[in-house]
């Protein structure tokens, strides 16, 4: 359990580093990238648990299955959280893409035209 | 028929993209507002179970008046919306209403549901689609906009997901009834209060988060700035209360009444000195999310009252200067302030009949709500009935300023505006006028909203009991 | 891209397709399911696009096919709705399509969801090859 | 329904006296300018001063410091993420408070 405290802490800084920091469009959506890996490990670490067997269930062996599965439902909002990570992604480099036909530039501190 | 909305709504989004017939997705979105029309007149609370599984298992939606009030102004912005843009949109339309099923599905299904994580995955389906339709024009400002929205809607709803994950992880459901039974007012609680509420607050344009609006905003086109000012914000607003709600800690809430209040003056001072006719809408939306969120803040049911009837009536008045104001760019082409002049008398006096009920004037709706709100809060303190009231009076002064460019222009271009375009203009300053003019049928929607807000107990055990 | 990628290009393509339909296929059973199996297919597209440029992509699969595609699987699903709270409720047609296949609903499912990934993940790769 | 409009009158005076403080008040600098011109064209035909929407509230925006919130409205998605998060940082220590 430690390990995966002291990984989601150097990930969530790195995230917030890199999405914060990094003046270039694609390192951020790098950043956000390890950010909601960050998360993902977080949630799928909530289900863990020491010993577990993998989570499928036998009609046989209910007991057995509720005694000793790890936890099933953090790896389902884990895929779908993955999902919507893709195509957060995809949708974020074809805005990048569009971006730097527009600007010549991937620097967004020079992408400010709108302020005030 | 509950089951059957999203399902209508998906199909009918990507049916949009293979056959680019635009009457499916006004159907689809037309059909969605009756089922929730239909839907808010039913008496009791509804519970949808997902594939029959029982709540604390299963995905449930639970419909109670709160959820049906928002989900109302929800749909019936989103089928005003489509009518408006069926002329206002003029190429890739099919694209447009693809999206704009998509983020009426996620708008929804974000009110409606009963979990907490199914709330995650149309919360997302809501923000990717919006993200994609503030692009929609794919020139320098919609690409601006697009980019700043997207970075930090994401980290927001990343971060609205790590603090569903701590609930989880904490209590072990997902049930928004069965959360309430288990959760305790400990730190981490609130730590994952905190970051599910900066989430919602994140979609609602609150002062330290409300950057991406203008911007996003100025780059869209004009009917994504309506559902955007009145739709998304109301939805906002909504979390933030369901939350509360789920919590227990609807009691007064020093946190909603600074943010609320600080978000009301500076969204109304930077309204002020805009110059561009879209990002003043924008502040101006901020603005009224900001009393809204101060009158919840105060935690009496006349606080309650008061919040969600400003939600419905900032609705339709920004709904009606959006769509106006639209009209007015749709003939000129132009969004700065002083180049609006235009020759055709409804739309000025509706335009005018906005203004006037956004600043507070009676006998219009907007002063109604504002009335309820200034009564709220001076049983809280006095001084936030003042800050209101100077808020209210910087409200007109940049209301004159549309006015002033609408009325007093010196150039007026000529043009005809398409009927669909004015219909749901007309519609929202009839609706304006009715709702000042009779306060209490405004009121006869809004109470069951706040009954149902302060009995936790139904919500349980509709949900729970009687499995 | 030159004549080496091309030929085991055209030698693998099928079997990428096939390894694809059969992890959409055997969802319900061995691990993988609809999104796997949708980006191994719409793998198979994308070597295609990389070696034969788009062009040569587009003539298999153009973008108004997977538009097509994503209405027919849009279609599906209603069908698929439909069939789980009307039919088999009212008209008893429990079991399967005529018994045939172990889990009928999470099948079509995967298919479904197959189908809907691999246009998806097509369009994005021809969005960006076209840049 | 009556109490709704006990102070009618009230709230539609405050309201038109406020509104008219503040439109004064922000015009007052462009017709100032505009008497300039009328003092300093002798007898000739002046240039026609067009106070238009974007100069009404000069004067508000100068003196009640409004510039220095736009200004923190820079445009650059960095400054606006660390906002956001500040904000974050807001919201969790004061929900914690309570």
């Amino acid at each position: 359990m430690l390990e995966t405290l002291v990984t989601g802490a150097l990930l969530s800084v790195i995230g917030i580093y890199c999405v914060i920091a990094k003046k270039n469009l694609v390192k951020k959506m790098i950043g956000l990238g390890i950010f909601t890996n960050f998360i993902h490990l977080m949630l799928i670490s909530t289900g863990f648990r020491e010993g577990g067997i993998a989570p499928i269930i036998i009609r046989e062996n209910v007991g057995f299955f509720a005694a000793y599965s790890v936890d099933p439902l953090p790896q389902a909002l884990v895929l779908t959280s993955i999902v919507i990570q893709l195509s957060v992604t995809a949708l974020g480099l074809s805005i990048a893409i569009l971006a730097f036909r527009h600007f010549n530039t991937l620097d967004t501190e020079k992408m400010n035209k709108l302020k005030g | 028929m509950l089951e059957y909305l999203i399902t209508i709504l998906i199909v009918s989004a990507f049916l949009m993209l293979a056959v680019r017939r635009d009457f499916i997705a006004i159907a689809a979105i037309l059909l969605s507002f009756f089922m929730i029309l239909a839907l808010f007149f039913q008496s009791q609370i509804i519970v949808v179970r997902y594939g029959g599984w029982t709540p604390p298992f299963g995905i449930v939606w639970e419909v109670d008046k709160l959820n049906a009030f928002i989900g109302l102004i929800i749909a019936g912005m989103a089928s005003l919306v489509t009518i408006y843009s069926i002329k206002c949109i003029k190429e890739r339309r099919h694209r447009f209403y693809t999206l704009l099923c998509l983020m009426t599905t996620g708008l929804l299904g974000v009110c409606l549901t009963g979990d907490i994580f199914n709330m995650y995955v149309f919360f997302e389906i809501l923000s990717i689609s919006s993200y994609g339709l503030v692009a929609f024009f794919l020139d320098k400002n919609a690409i601006e906009g697009a980019f700043k929205y997207l970075v930090m809607g994401s980290l927001g709803s990343s971060l609205l997901l790590l603090g569903i994950a701590i609930l989880y992880g904490l209590t072990g459901t997902l049930n928004f009834a069965d959360l309430a039974l288990k959760v305790s007012h400990s730190r981490e609680f609130m730590i994952a209060l905190g970051l599910i509420i900066g989430g919602f607050c994140l979609k609602a344009a609150i002062v330290p988060f409300h950057m991406w609006k203008p911007d996003a905003i100025e780059g869209t086109p004009i009917p994504m700035g309506a559902l955007f000012s009145t739709a998304t914000a109301a939805l906002g607003v909504y979390g933030i209360l369901r939350l509360l709600f789920v919590f227990g800690m609807l009691q007064l809430n020093l946190m909603l009444i600074i943010l609320g209040t600080i978000t009301m003056l500076a969204g109304a001072l930077l309204a002020l000195v805009q110059i561009n006719v879209k990002r003043m809408l924008a502040y101006s939306g901020i603005s009224q999310v900001g009393y809204v969120v101060m009158a919840i803040g105060f935690g009496t049911s006349a606080g309650f009252a008061a919040g969600l009837y400003h939600i419905l009536n900032n609705a339709l008045i920004k709904g009606l200067l959006f769509m106006a104001i639209g009209c007015v760019i749709y003939i000129t082409g132009k969004e700065n302030l002083d180049e609006m002049g235009i020759r055709n008398r409804t739309l000025l006096v509706c335009t005018g009949i906005g203004v006037l009920s956004m600043a507070g004037v009676p006998p219009l709706n907007g002063f109604v709500s504002k009335w309820l709100i200034f009564m709220a809060s001076w049983e809280i303190s006095p001084l936030l009935t003042v800050l209101a009231i100077t808020a209210s009076a910087i409200t007109l002064a940049y209301g004159l300023k549309i006015f002033s460019s609408l009325f007093f222009a010196q150039k007026r271009a000529e043009g005809k505006i398409p009927t669909t375009m004015l219909v749901p203009v007309i519609i929202l300053t009839i609706l304006c006028v009715i709702i000042g003019v009779f306060p209490q049928l405004g009121l006869a929607v809004v109470e069951p909203a706040v009954n149902a807000l302060l009995n936790q107990n139904q919500y349980i055990t509709a949900a729970l009991g009687g499995g | 891209m030159d004549v080496i990628i091309r030929t085991v290009t055209k030698g693998i393509f099928p079997f990428i397709l096939l390894l694809g339909f059969s992890i959409i296929f055997h969802g319900h059973l061995t691990p993988g399911g609809s999104f796997p199996g949708g980006a191994v297919v719409a793998s198979g597209f994308a070597l295609v696009a990389v070696a034969f440029g788009l062009k040569g992509a587009e003539k298999l699969i153009s973008e108004e096919t997977v538009h097509l595609v994503e209405g027919l699987v849009a279609l599906m699903l209603a069908g698929l709705i439909l069939y789980e709270s009307f039919v088999r409720k009212y008209v008893g047609l429990g079991g399967g399509f005529f018994g045939m296949w172990s889990s009928p609903t999470v099948l079509s499912l995967n298919v479904a969801g197959g189908l809907m990934v691999m246009s998806a993940l097509v369009l994005i790769v021809f969005l960006v090859v076209r840049e | 329904m009556f109490e709704y409009w006990s102070f009618f009158i009230l709230t539609f005076a405050g309201f038109v006296g406020l509104g008219l403080i503040i439109y004064l008040l922000g015009s007052r600098k462009a017709r100032a300018e505009e008497r300039k011109y009328e003092t300093y064209t002798c007898g000739e035909p002046f240039p026609r001063v067009n106070v238009g929407p974007d100069n009404l509230y000069q004067a508000i925006k100068k003196n009640l410091g409004i510039e220095d919130i736009q200004k923190i409205h820079t445009g650059k998605l960095s400054d606006y993420l660390l906002w956001m998060l500040a904000g974050f940082v807001v919201v969790l220590l004061m929900v914690m408070m309570l």
